[in-house]
């Protein structure tokens, strides 16, 4: 980058450290008075290895280690772990275990939609919008903390079902959450669709449309506010996804402010399946009847063969490839993140923006380091 | 404009604080929060599968003593705490239901060396005070 | 009635000024007042306790903060331009205190014979005080120029652009209000508004000048040059200690300088109905705690700001100067010389 | 698009690259394909099959049978069939041809098959490793006989 430089230029090093950033990582920005000429991300700054460590694991103990790919979104980092170790084996967990794994999930979207938007207001200045955001998620977080017996890396999973039942009283304490979520969305929308401020500092910036967006590989709510109904829910649905009503949130306009949008509108229908599966749950066993698989799990072998396992995470596709060579411990694993090639798409879109903008558009992706560098 | 955006805020002002004051008001806890292990010694057999299972090999099993002040010993877990990641393994694969979560997180971890953080068979029954030597 | 012996009548602008100046000694503690309304007003509108430890509702705070501030290590990058980079602090807060000197901070009314409280009285304090708040400008070019940062110079370049786009209606708002008054002194335009204030006669000039001020102090929706999540902390990146401390504290006087214009100019002053001046008590305490009361009122409206709006990008903070605001303060220009005329008439 | 008849296109197209072609499953197919061929494959799926989605590139090493495979993964942003294509290399010099030219966002995952599998991908615009330190090249460090874990990786502290 440096041979490029020309007159009046300068190299500007965002990071490893920076307040904008989702995690370290570098943005190296060539600039030209405050005009991006040219971007150039560095990863690596946390590379923990993940698929190695992943081969010298057990599979139960993988669990706990696909937990910490990305902290935001643990349970669903599991369940497409679980989802690929459960193929190869041939159970499926029974209907009312897929319901309480659909409803953790949809609770992790929700708060990491809305860790992601308090991120992207405090990116844009308004430094009060995280607070507002924050105190909705705790609210989120004790749901799933009351469940999981954790707020974060849950290990809550296991094969062929989930670890514990939904505690008593659960849907009496999850509906006023629910019911407060869905005022304070109503209140956001409000605040951000009013404030002239905040739309002279999304509208039209960092515009993705359908084709560009399309052929640099994003998915999740960058790809869906061009306009692209791409979810993996619907499009390969797992769990009881099917069975459920909700819709694929898409907007047109493609710049920060339809992907915001697409999050508050996706917090709406996480909400709606909530709803949905708190008042179908069936009763029955957590775990397929007439397999060895409980919550005590037992001494696996899994049987030799290769999957490809795609989940719906709040930031787009997660995949994960996994070879099993018949022994207790995966042969390969390879993690596909949504915000691997969403990171590998920000130095096109920024280049010829202006350094605020930077952080606008980098926020406006709800990015995790942790995971794309795993 | 942003005269609803101040509004909002100024709505927020005689809300409800949601912080706590930290060490004086303790955090809530959920009834299945894992902290720090409880070994029921009258129930392990010393078959290692926690040791197995432990994701970060953060148990090792250790002779020690069945009780405190008696002369026979038998095999039981020991883990290193700064080790463990809490993910409860151990506990869901113990095949007689030995281990247990505890609520404790801080208490009896702050420690200043590693060394310090390694949780005996005696500390994980709370045969002995585990907060000796906190620093506080 | 009070009699004044013959032999003080002499020494009442002396006495004056050293009541003023000590009022200009007292800013300091005003200074840390305001950083402390800025914090509970944040805590309260995050639903947070805000400071709460350091004494009753966490008052010590700042002294705490202070202390820690003078006991920091004094670091300096290697590449720093030594001279620039030690003084433009100090640069900083002097150019805030000779703004200080000119700007009444009350008035005290003795047998209904209005005092006011300045260290100093010149026909042309307005121009004094909008020249000496520009100065700032170069204090901070300095500092980014001197410590030798990416972030620091960028976070300069801002602040240049956006100070000469807000001076020009900041400016003009100011010499509307002088032309209608007919005097540039800012004490005889803070005493001859009497009860009705030129927030009434000049509305539009007041937004104007009110926003221009923001963007002049640099408070959120104008913060560019400190913006934390693209410049990290701007043009103050580098420092520590208490050259980091001289410069924040400039920011914060700057700012409750900012809210006594406001209130001299626009909001009255220390003007109080007749018959509480011409009692000698309430005349002494009345319109100084008056005065000070809408100071405090504007400064936590400023304050509040902060926590309640997002950022402009920067150029459209340039675009809101010269597109919007200048025209609308020449056009309260031309207002204010018909209402001048008119009410001279 | 039905799986059964994307299998046909392909090993209709390119009758001698395309090899052990099976349907897994009504959304997952599987195909080898011939390592000189893998990027007109990929141009043929892209422009004629909308495959227009790469969801990653991978590598995996076979120390027993002497070989590693680059293994890409192919999906559609219209339809759920995902393609899994690989191509067998040999594990001495393992080259393939870059796919950066049909699919844009292969630039990352072709970086990072590199530096932990040491497979080079010809014609790629800017081959340097990706998440690892520039003095780690050619550990490989994802390749089954790689000694350093867990040492070099995480060291315990104990």
């Amino acid at each position: 980058m440096e041979e490029m430089l020309g007159p009046n230029e300068m190299i500007v090093h965002l990071g490893p450290q920076h307040p904008m950033q989702p995690g370290p990582f570098r943005l190296n920005l060539r600039l030209k008075g405050e005009t991006v000429m040219d971007a150039e991300v560095e990863l690596g700054f946390i590379h923990k290895g993940i698929e190695k460590i992943l081969e010298n694991k057990t599979y139960l103990q993988g669990i706990t280690i696909v937990d910490r790919i990305c902290y935001l979104v643990a349970m669903t980092n599991e369940e497409c772990f679980v989802g690929c170790t459960e193929k190869l084996l041939g159970i499926e967990p029974p209907e009312r275990a897929q319901y309480i794994r659909v409803i953790l999930e949809e609770l992790s979207r929700l708060q990491s939609h809305l860790l992601g938007m308090g991120e992207f207001g405090e990116f844009i200045g308004f430094v009060s919008m995280f607070m507002y955001t924050i105190k909705e998620r705790e609210d989120v977080l004790t749901l799933i903390d009351m469940v999981t017996g954790a707020r974060v890396t849950h290990s809550y999973l296991k094969f062929g079902g989930v670890r514990d039942d939904l505690p008593e009283g659960f849907k009496e304490k999850a509906l006023p959450v629910l019911n407060n979520l869905k005022k304070v969305i109503s209140d956001y929308e409000e605040l951000f669709g009013s404030d002239r401020i905040y739309r002279e500092r999304t509208v039209g910036v960092g515009v993705l449309t359908a084709d560009v967006a399309k052929s640099l590989g994003v998915s999740g709510p960058a790809l869906r506010a061009t306009g692209v109904p791409f979810d993996i829910r619907k499009n390969e649905p797992y769990l009881v996804y099917k069975d459920l009503d909700f819709k694929v949130c898409t907007e047109t306009a493609g710049d920060c402010f339809a992907r915001v949008q697409v999050r508050l509108n996706e917090m709406r229908e996480s909400i709606y399946i909530l709803e949905q599966c708190l008042d179908r749950i069936p009763n029955g066993p957590l775990f397929p009847e007439g397999t060895p698989y409980g919550r005590r799990t037992p001494v696996m072998r899994v049987p030799a063969g290769e999957v490809f396992h795609r989940v719906e995470d709040p930031r787009g596709e997660m995949g994960m490839y996994m070879i099993s060579d018949g022994s207790d411990k995966p042969y390969r694993v390879k993690v596909r993140g949504p915000y691997f090639p969403t990171l590998q798409a920000l130095p096109p879109l920024i280049k010829g923006t202006t350094v605020a903008d930077v952080a606008a558009i980098s926020g406006s992706m709800d990015g995790c380091t942790s995971e794309a560098d795993r | 404009m942003v005269l609803k955006n101040i509004k909002y805020a100024i709505k927020n002002i005689p809300k409800k604080r949601v912080t706590r004051l930290c060490p004086e008001v303790e955090s809530p806890l959920s009834d299945r929060f894992r902290g720090l292990q409880i070994l029921d010694k009258s129930k392990c057999i010393g078959c290692g599968i926690c040791a197995n299972t432990c994701p970060n090999n953060a148990i090792k099993i250790i002779k020690a003593p069945i009780a405190p002040g008696s002369g026979k010993q038998r095999w039981f877990p020991e883990i290193d705490i700064g080790h463990c990641l809490f993910c409860g393994l151990c506990i869901d694969q113990c095949p007689k239901g030995a281990l247990s979560s505890g609520k404790e997180y801080a208490k009896g971890m702050v420690k200043w060396t590693h060394k310090d953080l390694l949780m005996t068979p005696d500390k994980l029954a709370r045969e002995v005070d585990i907060e000796e030597g906190d620093e506080r | 009635m009070i009699d004044i012996p013959e032999f003080i009548v002499p020494l009442i602008p002396w006495i004056r000024g050293l009541v003023g100046l000590s009022l200009v000694g007292a800013i300091f503690l005003g200074a840390m007042g305001a950083v402390w309304i800025e914090r509970k007003l944040s805590a309260d509108i995050q639903f947070r306790y805000g400071p709460s430890r350091v004494g009753k509702f966490g008052l010590l705070q700042l002294v705490a903060d202070a202390i820690k501030l003078f006991t920091k290590e004094d670091m300096r990058p290697r590449n720093a331009d030594r001279l620039l980079f030690d003084n433009a602090p100090i640069f900083m807060m002097s150019s805030v205190f000779l703004m200080l000197v000119a700007i009444p901070v009350g008035a005290v009314f003795i047998n209904g014979v209005e005092y006011p409280l300045a260290v100093t009285e010149m026909d042309i304090s307005v121009l004094y005080i909008e020249a000496m708040s520009a100065i700032t400008i170069f204090g901070i070019f300095m500092i980014a120029y001197g410590s030798n940062n990416k972030y620091s110079l960028l976070g300069a370049f801002r602040n240049f652009a956006r100070m000469v786009g807000y001076e020009v209606p900041l400016g003009i708002t100011v010499v509307s209000v002088g032309i209608m008054t007919g005097s540039l002194n800012i004490v005889e335009i803070a005493s001859s508004q009497g009860l009705l204030w030129n927030i009434f006669l000049q509305p539009i000039g007041f937004i104007v000048f009110f926003i221009a001020l923001m963007a002049d102090m640099g408070r959120l929706p104008f913060d560019q040059n400190e913006s934390e999540e693209e410049l990290v902390a701007g043009w103050i990146t580098e420092y520590t200690g208490m050259r980091f401390g001289l410069g924040f504290f400039a920011e914060y006087i700057h700012m409750i300088l900012g809210s006594f214009l406001v209130a001299l100019l626009f909001l009255g002053g220390w003007n109080v109905p007749a018959f509480v001046a011409n009692n000698p008590v309430l005349g002494l305490i009345a319109p100084t705690g008056f005065f000070l009361l809408k100071t405090v009122l504007v400064l936590m409206t400023i304050i509040g700001m902060r926590w309640a709006v997002p950022r402009f990008r920067i150029d459209q903070v340039v675009d809101l100067s010269w597109k919007k605001l200048l025209p609308l303060s020449l056009l309260n220009l031309v207002w204010a010389v018909g209402l001048g005329l008119y009410l001279g008439a | 698009m039905d799986a059964r008849t994307i299998i046909e296109s392909l090993t209709g197209k390119f009758p001698e690259a395309i090899s052990e072609a099976e349907v897994e499953s009504p959304i997952r197919i599987r195909a080898y394909v011939d390592k000189e061929k893998a990027k007109e494959v990929c141009q043929y799926l892209k422009d004629s099959l909308q495959f227009d989605h790469l969801c990653s590139v991978c590598g995996v090493d076979y120390p027993q049978r002497n070989e590693q495979e680059a293994v890409y993964h192919i999906a559609s942003y219209d339809h759920p069939v995902v393609l899994m294509l690989k191509a067998r290399l040999p594990r001495d010099s393992p080259e393939i041809e870059s796919i950066v030219p049909v699919y844009w966002n292969a630039n990352w995952y072709e970086r990072e098959t590199y530096e932990l599998f040491g497979i080079k991908f010809k014609n790629h615009p800017n081959l340097k490793p990706l998440v690892l330190p520039e003095e780690m090249l050619g550990e490989w460090p994802l390749r089954k006989d790689y000694e350093g874990f867990p040492n070099k990786t995480a060291r315990n502290l104990v």
